[in-house]
């Protein structure tokens, strides 16, 4: 009797593991929003996640599977000895080489996305950057997003210029507080500091994470391919107020009208005449 | 043993789902309960009774004197040694502590005598037009006490030339925190908008000594002591009155010498009060 | 060979015996500073199973703030609550550091290598004590410094910078609530935990070396002795680097006061860094380096806390199905290639850490090699299994529950093996899915099943099976329903270490399966209260348990239950492996035990060429 | 956050490791309290009193008994608030009328579009009498509005308008404890819990206390309180520099929520203040002693004119906060910000440092907030004393630093229009005074230079070239003599530690060392 509920047992809660899986995107305790990710490489990422996702799914059956039976063979086995061995070299080299075939096959067939991610693009920093780039600077501190941009209409030829750039504050940069502006389909290029303790920008929709090291200048890009409004995190415990940094990444089309915007915002002295006032400018005080 | 482990579980599984079910009142989801109150009702009693209107007027005069010699006033800035400001700050006289001013005679000069609420049906008569001054000069306040109406404007001037700022800390009032510029003639216009309990003091940021006292009321009926320690208030209504004997020393912290003085002024004339007030009444 | 001479061994052994028959040892002696390896494993286990339910209501205070936020928090909120009683979120992160600290270093660790390698290292190898008694004696007390600074650490409002202590949270004390003295204290304790596992390895490796009974060859080792060896050369190697690096981040502490007062060096911390307008640090480190100098110890530890579980289930699951271990070299050969390759895969933690990119990849690939050995071990577990005659008793429960588990923990490590999807997922609650299905899952089962294993060897009684069972089911069930539903949270994207994950908007959704989650935990916490019952209510009313209550192979069952001072009546001789369950050499019974001589003898075991006791045939597969 | 050696006791199940020692009854009895340990703890959220409560309660219990039972008339506690029409607070007020009445249920419709989650909030029915009653659900559907009294149905008239007051505050009040509570404290005293691990380093400003209703970033003039709007921005935008982090992203009727809150709390506060202002006669003397005459003393404060008081304090309270929210309190300029060319910046740099109106004698020349006057001794307006240690304060008397102008960090926004506001009315509860004498054109000038400051650097020479301090990025070991030669002519007898500003922080929102060092 209990033999049977046991085996059973084993049996069983696998299946429940494989359903509750399986269900998870209906149940939207999938990937936020069970949405795809919002960035070309974002969506490689997925890719991969699924391709693992498949394999271990296989495996993980596989095993369960074996094991239920052997249990199930085991347990009611009547003959007064068990099967007298000491294993089998073959079986050994077949599963040592089939898992080393399949592990291999994960780490090389993954290393490209992570060369894309980071990897290549950091190798050859000689190359100025796309015009396309829009060069930002977060700053993280205990506990917010501390954003500058440069001057609307500024282009970096070299990475000399974004250097210079960053050294210091500049005339007519833009700043703003935990609402990042980004270009839509076009590379974003952030420089990830750390105002005090370590912190990590943590984009979910876009698969981006990368921490903020004090005292380091980290960089960061992407593409954001959809528009919208993307949650941003911290992702690093920075402190009793880690889960306060509650930030957000918008993809605009024109991109720098809003800057000019928030320029505006800005520079707002209080008299502007009536019609150019920005809406709100007068609660409204940028940090 | 196997009903101990019957009970055992049954127990577990109802800490459990007693544990769990609770809603748990008091963090910050639960959601309080709110009553309303209206607002003037609790108004209290205005006053109530006929008001008997008292007519006449009369004049209370008197000395506040110390009992004792006055120890000495320490000098806070010796002539010329200003660290800063030091073309203005105490550069013609030394800077003195003006917290205990003794004139001959003993008389204590600073007193604020005063009535704090105006007695019920008396006539209270118009403040005067022309504003006060609170002038500085040398990093003085100058004067170092003074009684103003409550509507009146009180012209902040500054003889230094050197900036100054006027801090004060009224206690129904709007404060003022404002920079007064070196050498400002035309005065800087503040105005209490409220009749004051108590008189208040008034500093100065950069120049931490610099210390005055103000008294705002909603009637004309306050004063402070001469250099000689006498006062008088014209124009008393005549009647039982209560005064506020009140000095920024008393206590050592500033505060009444005499909260209730019950005097009584006879229509058209005088009544007189003097007192004398030990050093331990100025915690010396 | 290196096998102590068995004469000189017996007489001393013998004279050993005679000498405490005569006068009882104090109380002292015997039951607080006792230098025997069995009480100094009996101390190790009761401590630390302590530490079990403290780090585990730890965890309960977690899971609660997570269920309902801001709710008013039994117990805890009570005892420390702050104003409103609702609890701060500083308490709540002083609250999961202090669970992963106790739960790593005040029972994983000392729980595998402090009690069951104490016990089971002279038992199983046939010696008569460690190496090093008073050393063992000491490996334990200067576990209690350690407790006791963790306490102090409470005390100081409780280490809140996680158990990983990343700088500069935890370097400047005005980082953190929890960064003053109670980081400080913090340090100060995991040095000491070091010490104590330190003092530990120096002994199992000499002893293991040393000490062997007779025949006993490398080769005829149980794989609890391979793999508390391993464990121990891991922990002698990784442990210097936590050690250096814990006082490089104390020195690094101005803060220290006293002598240290004047050190603040700053190994870690960079310049110009203001925290909470303090002033602006100087000097210019750097504050990655702790986190390579930490993983190169806390990965291996992750090995130190699972390798003696999958030795120990090993030996539960042959003697359990009655067959010899599938595969016993392949075995062994694989704890050692996860202890090799476990040394150079630190890196996996930091994959978004800023340290270059191009490292990534290296580690990448160690990481996925290291699944490999684990998915072989995982194989034979299931080869020993099959064609077994299994009894389904709480042991052969738990060790199933183990394979199980490993199984599900190292799948999903291939997700952050690979680093483009661990960017991901990389601190948010799948990892902690993860880890809790390697550390609870597979370690803390392998241990509830060698606590009934060999209680009856410890206190001379059976467990209550009944207990164990209702046991296990509620720990299972708690325990999956706890910790399965984590992975699809952090695919979800819910960081972890969130005191309110709730006021982003996209986790809003997740509330409920986190108050699922929580009572799930909190039915898994109180069957633990289940386990303490069964345990005490053993030690008095449980059935007499004979030398071999169950019929197992190794040395360790023919010492008398518990076994004397000595362990011993006469130092045994080893004839053949410990897995001859089900040997046809034998009738009627299905074991045959290593110390057994059976005529005639065969072939030399091919082992080691050395041997000079004859020995049996297959004791090894060839 | 967490006293006495209580932590090491450890968490409730440790009492049940060592009954586990006797026998098996024990433990099912402990099993029994189980539920006790997981079950719910019975503690609330209580408003705490003022600290000289507790010592008027030695004098005259009389005097604190009405002062706490008079609070909790008119506020409530955080778990049963009372909304008292006298404040100036929105609470949430919706008003509609009675359809029909049946039993403690109404039928009832109501303006706008109500909230779905109308529980507990107050219910008044406008009948001759006004009735006060307390929703305990409405059903958005059916419109029905169920009552909590089962006794004594309400008897009104179908067509009886009816107010339901408080959902705001029920909002504001859960958002609090869920986003402020920590720092600010339930009673926002700003002694929270993690309040107390910020006050531990001493130049961490504190979480504001609301208790004196005042704000120190404000666009009101010299002497008005916070308006609406300020409150929005400073948890909007956060303060830079502090504790105070941005809650951008909030949604704005939970923000409005909030600052409704925070408002009531200050109110509470202010108004317990003033009351023991008036009670202040009552309190014990230095040595502890109680007043003479106290039976007197008593009679007329705590009772005789108690009400009167208090009815004062809130006229005064609502007075204030509401002239804050009056457009013509609001700094506005009447010129636009002039051209920020280097001409504007030097006139702007010689008003910085002449002594006519002594920026710099707080700031310091080179902006680094090092001036002068930090070295004074300044006296404590309420007791006449002199602090312990140098330094400027503000009104809770603790000590502050003037902007570091080099940081690039403006806690009150960085607009010029937030600058302007600065300098004008000054900031509240500080010795930093309002310039509105100062002609607006000079102040403008300020403005222009004082933002130029991180970018430029704060010296000029005599033809307003000016200086970028070289390229050092260590502000703490450049040379002051390098620009002795550049002081200006009216420099003040004494140097304050004026250094050239050098290239500012390559992170705007870090200090620069200099000052952090000046602070000590």
């Amino acid at each position: 009797m209990s033999r049977i509920f046991w085996c059973l047992f084993f049996t069983v809660w696998p299946i429940i593991a494989i359903v509750v899986c399986a269900i998870s995107p209906a149940m939207d305790w999938a990937f936020p929003g069970n949405r795809e990710a919002a960035t070309p490489l974002g969506q490689r990422i997925d890719d991969l996640f699924f391709l693992i996702t498949g394999i271990v799914t296989v495996t993980f059956i596989g095993t369960m599977g074996a094991l239920s039976y052997v249990l199930w063979k085991g347990s009611k086995n009547e003959d007064e000895k068990g099967w007298y061995s000491h294993g089998s070299h073959n079986l050994e080299v077949i599963w040592t080489i089939v898992p080393a075939g399949v592990l291999l096959f994960i780490a090389l067939y993954q290393l490209d996305v992570w060369a894309i991610y980071r990897v290549r693009d950091h190798e050859n920093r000689d190359v100025g950057p796309r015009p396309s780039h829009l060069v930002a600077e977060v700053t993280a501190r205990q506990f917010e997003w501390r954003i500058r941009y440069p001057a609307p209409g500024t282009k970096f030829t070299t990475y000399k210029q974004i250097k210079a750039w960053l050294a210091k504050p500049h005339a007519g940069d833009v700043y703003a507080v935990n609402k990042l502006f980004v270009h839509l389909n076009r590379e974003t290029l952030i420089y990830l500091k750390s105002a005090d303790v370590q912190h990590a920008f943590f984009v979910p929709d876009l698969r981006v994470k990368q921490d903020a090291m004090p005292g380091q200048s980290i960089d960061i890009w992407f593409t954001v391919n959809k528009s919208g409004k993307f949650n941003l995190t911290c992702a690093e415990l920075c402190g009793w107020g880690h889960y306060k940094m509650r930030g957000e990444v918008e993809a605009v089309e024109d991109l720098e009208a809003r800057l000019k915007e928030l320029k505006d915002l800005q520079d707002y002295d209080g008299v502007t005449p009536p019609g150019t006032v920005p809406a709100g400018a007068s609660e409204e005080a940028t940090p | 043993m196997t009903s101990a482990v019957r009970t055992l579980t049954t127990t577990t599984l109802a800490a459990v789902s007693l544990g769990l079910l609770t809603g748990c009142g008091g963090g910050a989801s639960a959601t309080p309960t709110v009553t309303y109150k209206a607002g003037g009702e609790s108004g209290a009693d205005s006053g109530g009774g006929p008001v008997t209107q008292i007519d006449g007027t009369g004049t209370l005069s008197g000395t506040i004197k110390l009992v004792g010699t006055a120890p000495t006033p320490k000098v806070i800035v010796a002539k010329g040694t200003a660290k800063r400001d030091t073309n203005v700050c105490g550069a013609e006289v030394a800077i003195i502590d003006q917290s205990l001013q003794v004139g001959e005679g003993n008389g204590i000069a600073n007193v604020f005598i005063y009535i704090d609420k105006a007695p019920p049906g008396a006539p209270i008569p118009a403040a005067p037009t022309e504003s006060a001054v609170f002038d500085q000069k040398g990093c003085v306040f100058l004067p170092h006490a003074m009684v103003v109406r409550s509507s009146q404007t009180v012209l902040i001037k500054s003889q230094d030339d050197a900036g100054h700022n006027t801090h004060t800390y009224p206690g129904r009032s709007r404060s003022f925190n404002g920079a007064i510029r070196a050498l400002e003639r035309d005065g800087v216009p503040l105005i209490y908008n409220k009749h004051e309990r108590t008189p208040f003091p008034v500093k100065c940021d950069m120049h931490s000594w610099m210390q005055a006292f103000h008294l705002a009321l909603d009637h004309p009926w306050g004063t402070i002591t001469r250099a000689d320690g006498s006062f008088e208030l014209k124009g008393l209504p005549a009647t039982e009155l209560t005064l506020r004997v009140w000095h920024e020393k008393a206590g050592g912290k500033g505060g009444f010498l005499e909260r209730k003085l019950k005097v009584t002024i006879p229509k058209d004339g005088s009544a007189t009060v003097d007192k004398e007030f030990q050093l331990s009444d100025f915690g010396l | 060979m290196s096998t102590v001479n068995p004469a000189a061994a017996a007489e001393h052994d013998h004279d050993h015996d005679d000498h405490h028959g005569h006068h009882e040892l104090s109380f002292i002696r015997k039951y607080v500073f006792s230098t025997d390896h069995k009480m100094i494993a009996v101390q190790f286990l009761i401590t630390t199973l302590l530490m079990l339910l403290v780090g585990g209501s730890l965890a309960l205070g977690v899971r609660w703030q997570l269920a309902w936020p801001w709710q008013n928090m039994p117990v805890f909120g009570q005892m420390f609550g702050s104003e409103g009683g609702q609890i701060s979120p500083e308490f709540y992160t002083m609250l999961f550091t202090m669970h992963a600290t106790v739960m790593i270093f005040l029972v994983i660790i000392p729980i595998l290598a402090g009690a069951f390698g104490n016990f089971l290292i002279p038992l199983m190898i046939g010696a008569d004590d460690m190496a090093f008694p008073t050393l063992n004696m000491l490996s334990y007390w200067f576990m209690w410094p350690a407790i006791f600074f963790f306490g102090l650490s409470f005390y100081f409002g409780g280490a809140a910078a996680g158990w990983t202590s990343y700088p500069l949270l935890s370097a400047l004390p005005e980082a953190a609530p929890g960064s003053g003295h109670a980081q400080n204290m913090w340090l100060v304790a995991v040095t000491f935990i070091g010490v104590s596992s330190m003092m530990g390895s120096v002994n199992y490796m000499t002893t293991i070396i040393n000490m062997r009974a007779p025949g006993m060859t490398l080769f005829r080792m149980p794989l609890t002795i391979w793999s508390m060896f391993i464990t121990a050369i891991l922990q002698a190697f990784a442990l210097p680097v936590l050690t250096a690096a814990g006082f490089m981040m104390l020195f690094d502490r101005a803060q220290l006061g006293g002598a240290l007062e004047g050190i603040h060096t700053s190994f870690f911390v960079p310049s110009g860094i203001v925290v909470n307008n303090a002033a602006p640090t100087v000097g210019g480190g750097q504050a990655l380096l702790w986190q390579h100098l930490f993983w190169f110890y806390s990965h291996p530890a992750v090995y130190i806390m699972l390798l003696p579980a999958m030795g120990m289930v090993s030996d539960m699951l042959a003697a359990m199905c009655r067959k010899p271990i599938f595969g016993y070299k392949p075995m062994a050969y694989s704890l050692a290639a996860i202890a090799g390759l476990g040394f150079i895969v630190w890196g996996h933690h930091m994959f978004t850490s800023g340290m270059n990119p191009a490292l990534g990849m290296t580690f990448m690939v160690s990481t996925i090699m290291i699944a490999l050995p684990s998915a072989i071990k995982t194989f034979n577990w299931i080869g020993t299994i099959w064609g077994g005659k299994i009894r389904f008793n709480t042991v052969t429960l738990n060790c199933i529950a183990f394979v199980s588990q490993f199984v599900v923990g190292g799948l999903s490590g291939i997700y952050m093996a690979a680093v483009p999807v661990d960017i991901y997922i990389h601190d948010t609650y799948f990892i902690v899915a993860h880890f809790h299905y390697v550390l609870f899952g597979a370690t803390l089962f392998g241990v509830f099943g060698a606590i009934q294993f060999w209680f009856p060897k410890m206190f001379g009684r059976m467990m209550s099976e009944r207990l164990g069972k209702i046991h296990f089911f509620l720990t299972f069930v708690g325990f999956n329903g706890t910790f399965f539903p984590m992975h699809l949270l952090g695919v979800a994207g819910m960081p972890r270490r969130y005191a309110d994950p709730y006021i982003h908007p996209y986790l809003e959704h997740l509330m409920p399966m986190n108050q699922f989650i929580t009572v799930c935990a909190i039915v898994m916490g109180l069957a633990q209260l289940i386990l303490v019952y069964n345990w005490f209510s053993s030690i008095y009313w449980g059935t007499e348990a004979g030398r071999n209550p169950w019929n197992a192979n190794g040395v360790e069952w023919i010492a008398p239950s518990p076994p004397p001072h000595g362990n011993f009546d006469e130092v045994p001789t080893v004839y053949r492996g410990p897995y001859e369950y089900s040997s046809p050499l034998v009738e009627g019974r299905d074991y045959l035990m290593q110390t057994e001589y059976l005529p005639p003898p065969g072939s030399d075991d091919s082992g080691d060429a050395a041997d000079d006791q004859p020995a049996e045939n297959g004791a090894d597969e060839s | 956050m967490i006293s006495g050696s209580r932590p090491i006791r450890g968490p409730g199940s440790d009492p049940a490791e060592d009954n586990t020692l006797t026998t098996r009854h024990s433990i099912l009895r402990l099993l029994a309290l189980l539920p006790l340990v997981v079950g719910c703890a019975d503690y609330q959220a209580e408003f705490v009193n003022d600290e000289r409560v507790a010592a008027l309660e030695t004098t005259s219990s009389v005097a604190a008994t009405n002062l706490t039972n008079s609070l909790n008339t008119h506020f409530g506690t955080p778990n049963a608030l009372v909304a008292w029409g006298a404040l100036p607070i929105e609470f949430g007020e919706i008003s509609g009328t009675v359809l029909s009445a049946t039993g403690n249920s109404l039928r009832v419709s109501l303006e706008g579009d109500p909230p779905t989650a109308l529980n507990h909030v107050a219910v008044v029915l406008e009948t001759k009498t006004p009735q006060n009653r307390m929703a305990s659900s409405y059903d958005a559907d059916t419109r029905i509005l169920t009552l909590t009294e089962q006794e004594a149905a309400p008897a009104v008239t179908p067509g009886t308008p009816l107010r339901l007051i408080g959902h705001k505050l029920q909002a504001g009040r859960r958002l609090y404890m869920q986003h402020c509570m920590h720092c600010h404290g339930v009673t926002g005293d700003g002694n929270g819990p993690t309040a107390r691990y910020i006050r531990n380093h001493r130049f961490n400003p504190l979480p504001r206390d609301y208790r004196r209703g005042l704000f120190k970033f404000t666009s009101t003039k010299n002497g008005f309180y916070a308006s609406r709007d300020d409150l929005r921005r400073t948890v909007r935008q956060g303060l830079a520099g502090t504790y105070m982090p941005s809650f951008l992203l909030i949604d704005p009727d939970e923000l409005d929520a909030i600052v409704e809150f925070v408002r009531f709390l200050a109110m509470r506060g202010e108004i317990e203040r003033r009351l023991l202002t008036h009670l202040a006669p009552l309190m014990p003397t230095d040595d502890g002693d109680p007043p003479k005459d106290l039976q007197s003393l008593e009679k007329e404060l705590a009772v005789d004119t108690f009400n009167e008081a208090l009815a004062d304090a809130a006229s005064l309270v609502a007075e204030n906060w509401t002239s804050a929210d009056a457009p013509e309190n609001l700094v506005i300029p009447t010129t636009a910000r002039l051209p920020d060319d280097e001409k504007s910046r030097l006139k702007g740099r010689n008003l910085f440092i002449s002594t006519k109106i002594n920026c710099a004698k707080c700031h310091g020349e080179g902006g680094r907030g090092n001036g002068g006057f930090l070295k004074d001794i300044q006296k404590n307006p309420e007791t006449q004393q002199n602090y312990p240690t140098p330094g400027l304060r503000d009104a809770w008397h603790k000590m502050i630093q003037p902007r570091n102008l080099t940081s690039g960090i403006y806690r009150g926004g960085r607009r010029p229009l937030d600058v302007f506001r600065r300098v004008t009315a000054g900031i509240k509860a500080t010795p930093m005074a309002g310039f509105a004498t100062v002609p607006e054109t000079d102040r403008w000038h300020i403005v222009n230079y004082v933002l130029s400051i991180p970018i430029d650097g704060a010296f000029f020479d005599e033809h307003g070239h000016q200086y970028h301090g070289g390229d050092d990025s260590h502000a703490d070991h450049d040379h002051p003599h390098d620009h002795e030669a550049d002081k200006p002519a009216d420099k003040p007898a004494d140097k304050p530690a004026d250094k050239p500003a050098d290239k500012p922080a390559d992170k705007p929102e870090t200090t620069q060392p200099k000052s952090a060092k000046d602070k000590k």
